[in-house]
């Protein structure tokens, strides 16, 4: 059967590449092949979807569609690919952000060709990323995801944009060379010598190497997940990215880090991971409390979505600490929604942007009167985003605090503290810019024009199917993190 | 058959339609959604009348898997969830027609109406939710309509500030109540209510669990710590103080009690404090009501008020008592809302001061208004009566003098206040030009029906008499309890009617108590200086902290690295004999070492 | 007999005399001289070295191996061509640049 | 040639050498160092190596010395005379060559030399015969460096048209 995983990963390259050879004037045939190609790979991994038999499940046989090929033969590398419930979401998470941020890219003019050209890099890189289960290919695909994403928010980002990139740039590189060195320290380590992150599992490592390659790896998850010392990249780079670029970084780049989390920290190190885990809780809580206090205070749209983001990755922390099913679960569940709310809400503050080229919070107001359809998608996403019961962000978080409060029921409480403020700052943040009197300057806005509602509408509609029914998504990744959570049953 | 899921679903269909296409329907909205409302209440008597033939609460499905069990959702049916529908169904249905007058020219008229919708099926979810998580659901649902009804006249930026206070108040409570909720689950294992009568001798993390599930409750309704944002709620339009604020909304905390009375039951120390803080709330309601001076302010305090001793009621023990009051007072403080909503809408002014004489002017509103107060207060024949004397029998004989003296207390305060209400809104001379005039059918019509269970309601009884057996009323503590009504009448009757100058003496002296009452014991000032205040700072500093700190350690790093290098660099001179120097020199070292000299 | 140390005395002197000279003349040509006197150090050692500790048989009856000596005449040698194509070189950089003064030579630094 | 001749050649060499490195004057350096060269040839003679102290004053003081006075003269500059001649940074190279010579003169003072076993001095025949067995290789070279120095030198120093 067709390599489904492959044609994945390498569909984005392959339209880069005919872009590539495209000349640049032809721009309105750039848009719409670029919209072809992320449409296709949408339309793959929905199918990839409907083909995942979420009943495969147990530690070792748990991958499907597996592609297992020599790659470099003589250094133990290999080709190596497959999906199981904890990769599955963000995959179609993935590629659904890629085809609306595609969609919604139609607001670039300038240097079409380009711009679409590290797009599609970009797509290849994350999906990649997602998809590797050799160590080697998941660095290869992790600094993939760099290159385009650095020339993105570089080109065609906002005043600081060259401050923003070169820091993005230079952060996540750290990270990723410590990432490195453990690979290498992993492979040496282990008995047959292997970059195979399954067989790395097998392998046990004595307690005080497992602790420095999980701090190894953790950095360079933590300068992606953002945790606490290591966030200040994200909101300079969402201020300054374009908003379908913010949507992917903040939709999916942050979602790497926590996965490699769970796909390559936790398995592998499992000591480290016991010994570790109050740690990590801790970090989480810190990431929730502090990003709602500091979100509170900003002023700028973009940048309390991204100190916002900053408070719902420390949920999926503290979740992944708690090292128990409901734990695991709440995690992958809480990236997969937050990819989605965050997702919508980057793309709404692009549709207030295009119109009022401004993100300042106080500069707007009443616009309920004049942009009625726009009120109820912000309002409905920033109450899914404080995590209103009945809508998916509070699953979420509901089971993340759930699975940590049994290990750390002090941790919830100060959770329960960081939530009260991110209600705060959201409804704050819609009495600026929805209530109170019209703002004489807002006057002009047109509401949303189809393409924008195109773009939010299926976002919205997957928050209320996750939020009413969870079990859709549950299920898919259920075997997957009972498998998890069993190697830290002993 | 089961139809009971089905009650919340029809106001449900009704918002989705109104929020849609409501602006196309214009008068129709109001139609669907009183439409709704009427076939809700429908269901809720075919449910009841499903009851009696024994019917009982029944699964719908599973909802999410919890540490490997599976948690399903059900709808639990028994004699506290269908006085609750009722209730919220019937009063809903008229306070719906009566909005239809009052918001008849208001630009927004479907979005109200869709709003009130969502709010309808929030609430009748809420009292048919079996477990605590779908319990949750629809309790943030309520406080989201309420949030998005109070902020509904937005233009005025009090009313949008009232909303998020009163959001984010709720929210605080909600958030013991999530961390009780996961306490409970994981010493009892389950969230359903069911379970709860197979709880064994109190245990201290219960108790805790017991204490954080009456936080979500002081929440919501309004209780001393967090009762701040109840005041200002009275910023939206009235219907939805009356439906929302006064009858059902509110109550829903003192549902949550009643629903885990087993849970409060067996532990002493949480029943405990959920009696003294209802005495706590309602005397302090009380004595704010009686010197406020807006007629919504002091029907809002007077809500508190009974809310505490509603709660108070439970607290001593008497299940019954507590939630019969909770059905008369639904219904005449619903009455006393939508009659001050009837004066407002005519008058246009809130302050009592300037109001005066209506009674000519406005005879329906005024004599339902006057039926309403009479309840209120415990006069005898009017529903309140009956259901404060339960509370005070309960406590009596319970053995809780102080609550007791308390209860007896409050009761005194509230007549007290609601004759002064009457007497200075309806009766006297006018103080100020007023052109008032009656309102339109549609708004009286309910009004009197309201009137009519207002007086009536008592003789019902408590819907869970024959459940829990409550005391036969001692016709010593109904004489008691009427006596002291009387008396609050009698003494506002003097003050203010007869102007008498002992009474108005005593007043005069007392005034530092009067400024303290007036300002509502400046816990809103507290609030805002101990927590609003040092929060806002304190995101500052942390924001701040973040630019400075984190940011300022990474472009550090960034200079050092220049700084370094521009030093480095300076040591290239390019004259040779600089390089000869330093090879010398080095030589020398080497031969320094080589020689161990 | 003169002990082989003041041989080693004189030429450090010389040695040191000839370093000094090289880092501080500013006159090209001065760096040169002092080179030269660096060398005749070396030479001095040399010559001293074989004639004290010439023999190798340790009796003194063997015939000295005269090797330092002729080390001594190439190094003199090497030290004329040395100085010829450092003083043409002098010459040429002073046709040039119109001075000798070190300072001016830094055209490497840019 | 008695031991007592050595110590006032050596004298001279130092003091003409210090003169040669420090005067202002260039001309004035040449001709010290010249002196220095004339007393090593004295130095030489007294180590049995005439012919080498011969060479020394052909090559080095006829020859080199004339190279330098002549360079001198081509290069001479009217207000070099008055210009400092020594460089800014003469204070640390003092200092450095100071340390130099103590450590030289204290490991020179320290050990104890194997005492001198003087063999025959050596004829300048057994010189030349060893110049000419040994080292025929090296003396080849010597001419063909010399060859290749007159003729760098004369490229160099070519005037270009």
């Amino acid at each position: 059967m067709i390599p489904i995983l492959s044609t994945l990963i390498f569909l984005p390259l392959l339209g880069a590449i005919i872009i590539f050879c495209l000349p640049p004037r032809l721009e309105k045939s750039i848009r719409f092949l670029s919209l072809l190609v992320t449409g296709v790979v949408l339309a793959v991994s929905v199918c990839l979807v409907m083909h995942f038999d979420p009943a495969v499940g147990g530690a070792s046989n748990s991958m499907q569609f597996v592609e297992y090929h020599p790659w470099l033969h003589n250094l133990h590398i290999w080709y190596f690919l497959g999906v199981d419930g904890l990769s599955l979401p963000l995959v179609f998470l993935t590629a659904l952000l890629g085809f609306l941020a595609c969609l919604s890219s139609y607001e670039i003019k300038e240097r079409v060709k380009e711009y679409f050209i590290f797009y599609l890099l970009l797509m290849t890189g994350m999906i990649g990323t997602f998809l590797a289960l050799d160590l080697v290919l998941f660095y290869i695909f992790w600094e993939i995801v760099l290159i385009p994403m650095y020339f993105l928010i570089g080109i065609w980002g906002g005043p600081r944009r060259e401050y923003a990139a070169v820091k993005f740039f230079l952060y996540t590189l750290a990270g990723s060379v410590l990432m490195l060195l453990g690979i290498l320290t992993a492979y040496f380590l282990s008995t047959p010598h292997t970059f195979n992150m399954l067989q790395l599992g097998l392998s046990g490592f004595d307690l005080r190497w497992q602790i420095i390659l999980f701090l190894a790896f953790f950095l360079a998850f933590a300068v992606k997940v953002p945790v606490f010392p290591f966030h200040t990249w994200l909101p300079d780079a969402h201020v300054e990215a374009p908003t379908p670029v913010s949507v992917l970084l903040a939709g999916v780049l942050l979602k790497m880090g926590g996965y490699g989390l769970l796909r390559v920290c936790f398995p592998i190190f499992k000591a480290a991971a016991f010994v570790l885990a109050p740690v990590l809780a801790m970090l989480g809580v810190v990431n929730i409390v502090y990003g709602a206090w500091v979100a509170f205070a900003q002023t700028d749209f973009k940048k309390m979505v991204a100190y916002s983001s900053v408070s719902h990755m420390g949920f999926v922390l503290l979740g992944a600490a708690s090292l128990t099913v409901t734990g695991f679960n709440g995690a992958l569940l809480g990236m997969f929604n937050h990819g989605i709310i965050t997702g919508g809400m980057f793309l709404l503050v692009g549709v207030l942007y295009t119109r009022a080229h401004t993100r300042e919070l106080n500069r707007f107001g009443g616009l309920t009167n004049s942009m009625p359809f726009y009120a109820f998608c912000l309002t409905f996403l920033s109450l899914a985003s404080l995590g209103l019961p009945g809508l998916s962000g509070f699953v979420g978080e509901f089971l993340s605090l759930v699975g940590a409060f049994k290990p750390y029921p002090w941790l919830v409480v100060a959770a329960g503290i960081g939530l009260v403020m991110t209600v705060g700052y959201f409804l704050s943040m819609i009495g600026r810019v929805l209530l109170g009197a019209l703002n004489p300057k807002c006057v002009p806005y047109v509401d949303m024009n189809t393409r924008e509602l195109v773009t939010i509408v299926p976002l919205m509609a997957i928050v209320l199917i996750v939020g009413f029914y969870p079990q859709s998504v549950l299920n898919f990744q259920q075997e997957a993190m009972q498998g998890l959570a069993h190697l830290f049953k002993l | 058959m089961h139809i009971a899921h089905y009650i919340p679903l029809f106001p449900f269909l009704a918002f989705v339609i109104n929020i849609f296409v409501g602006r196309r329907l214009k008068i129709g909205s109001a139609y669907l959604a009183v439409g709704t409302c009427v076939l809700s209440f429908l269901c809720s008597l075919k449910v009841w009348q499903g009851f009696l033939q024994g019917e009982r609460s029944y699964s719908l499905g599973t909802w999410l898997l919890i540490q490997g069990k599976p948690l399903d959702f059900g709808i639990i049916v028994d004699p506290l969830t269908i006085m609750m529908l009722l209730i919220v169904s019937f009063i809903g249905t008229f306070i719906l027609i009566y909005s239809i007058g009052y918001m008849h020219d208001d630009p927004r008229f479907s979005r109200y109406f869709a709003y009130i919708s969502l709010f309808m099926a929030s609430m009748l979810g809420l009292v048919l939710a079996d477990n605590f998580i779908l319990l949750l659901i629809f309790w943030e649902g309520v406080g989201l309509c309420s949030y998005f009804l109070i902020a509904f006249w937005h233009e005025r930026p009090a009313a949008a500030k009232a909303g998020i206070k009163a959001f984010v108040t709720t929210r605080i409570g909600d958030t013991g109540f999530l961390v009780g909720m996961l306490l409970l689950f994981f010493t009892t294992g389950t969230f359903h209510f069911s379970d709860f009568q197979f709880l064994r001798g109190p245990e201290p993390v219960l108790t805790l669990a017991a204490i954080l599930i009456f936080a979500g409750a002081i929440g919501k309704s309004a209780q001393f710590p967090l009762h701040v944002w109840l005041p200002d709620a009275m910023e939206g339009p009235t219907p939805i103080s009356a439906l929302i604020h006064a009858a059902t909304m509110v109550a829903a905390g003192v549902y949550l009690v009643a629903r885990c009375f087993p849970l409060f039951a067996a532990h002493p120390a949480a029943l405990q404090t959920v009696a003294v803080i209802g005495g706590i709330s309602a005397l302090m309601a009380a004595t704010i009501a009686v010197v406020n001076n807006d007629i919504k302010r002091v029907l809002a305090y007077s809500t508190i008020s009974q809310l505490g001793l509603m709660m108070l009621g439970l607290g001593v023990g008497g299940l019954s008592a507590g939630t019969f009051h909770l059905m008369t007072h639904a219904f005449f403080k619903a009455l006393l809302f939508l009659c001050a909503g009837s004066i407002i809408h005519a008058v246009g002014i809130q302050d009592i001061r300037q109001m005066g004489g209506l009674f000519s002017k406005m005879k329906v509103t005024s004599v339902t208004f006057c039926i309403g107060a009479l309840a209120l207060a415990g006069v005898p024949p009017f529903a309140g009566f009956w259901s404060k004397d339960e509370i005070l029998l309960t406590a009596w004989n319970n053995h809780h003098p102080v609550l007791f003296a308390v209860a007896l207390l409050t009761s005194l305060l509230t007549s007290f206040y609601m004759a002064r209400l009457i007497f200075l809104v309806l009766f006297g001379k006018p103080r100020s030009e007023l052109h008032a005039h009656e309102s339109p059918a549609v708004m009286t019509i309910p009004l009197v029906v309201l009137s009519v269970f207002a007086a009536l309601a008592g003789f019902i009884g408590s819907p869970l008499k024959e459940a829990t057996g409550a005391y036969e009323g001692s016709q010593v503590m109904m004489l008691a309890s009427t006596m002291v009504s009387l008396t609050g009448l009698g003494l506002a009757y003097l003050i203010y009617i007869r102007q008498m100058a002992l009474p108005q003496s005593l007043l005069m002296s007392c005034q530092g108590l009067k400024q303290l009452l007036l300002n509502k014991y400046y816990i809103d000032e507290i609030y805002e200086v101990v927590l609003v205040k040092p929060i806002l700072r304190l995101c500052q500093g942390s924001f701040s902290f973040d630019m400075k700190i984190v940011d300022g350690l990474v472009n550090g790093v960034a200079n050092v690295t220049q700084f370094c290098s521009g030093v480095l660099r300076r040591t290239q001179t390019g004259l040779v004999q600089n390089y000869l120097l330093v090879q010398v020199f080095g030589v020398v070292l080497l031969i320094m070492w080589l020689l161990k000299i | 007999m003169i002990p082989l140390e003041h041989f080693c005395l004189l030429s450090a002197f010389l040695f040191c005399a000839g370093i000094y000279g090289a880092l501080t003349r500013r006159n090209a040509i001065g760096i040169l001289i002092s080179i030269e006197l660096i060398l005749n150090a070396a030479n001095i050692n040399l010559v001293a070295f074989n004639k004290y500790l010439g023999t190798n048989d340790g009796l003194g009856q063997a015939p000295t191996v005269p090797s330092g000596q002729v080390f001594a005449l190439f190094v003199v040698a090497i030290a004329a061509a040395a100085s010829v194509v450092g003083l043409v070189l002098i010459i040429a950089i002073y046709r040039h640049a119109k001075s000798l003064f070190t300072e001016g030579f830094h055209l490497m630094k840019e | 040639m008695s031991e007592m001749l050595f110590y006032p050649l050596a004298a001279s060499v130092c003091i003409f050498a210090g003169l040669a490195v420090t005067q202002k004057n260039v001309f004035h350096c040449a001709l010290y160092l010249a002196m220095v060269l004339l007393s090593i040839a004295g130095i030489y003679f007294y180590l049995d190596a005439p012919f080498l102290g011969v060479i020394q004053i052909l090559v080095y003081v006829g020859g080199i010395i004339t190279l330098f006075v002549f360079a001198i003269k081509l290069t001479a500059h009217i207000e070099d005379k008055v210009i400092r001649q020594t460089s800014q940074q003469w204070v640390p190279s003092l200092m450095i060559t100071g340390i130099l010579l103590c450590v030289l003169f204290r490991f020179f003072s320290q050990n104890p030399w194997a005492n001198p076993n003087l063999g025959k001095p050596t004829t300048l025949a057994q010189l030349g015969n060893f110049l000419m067995t040994n080292y025929a290789v090296p003396f080849e070279f010597i001419s063909l460096l010399l060859l290749a120095a007159m003729v760098g030198a004369i490229v160099i120093g070519k005037v270009k048209k």
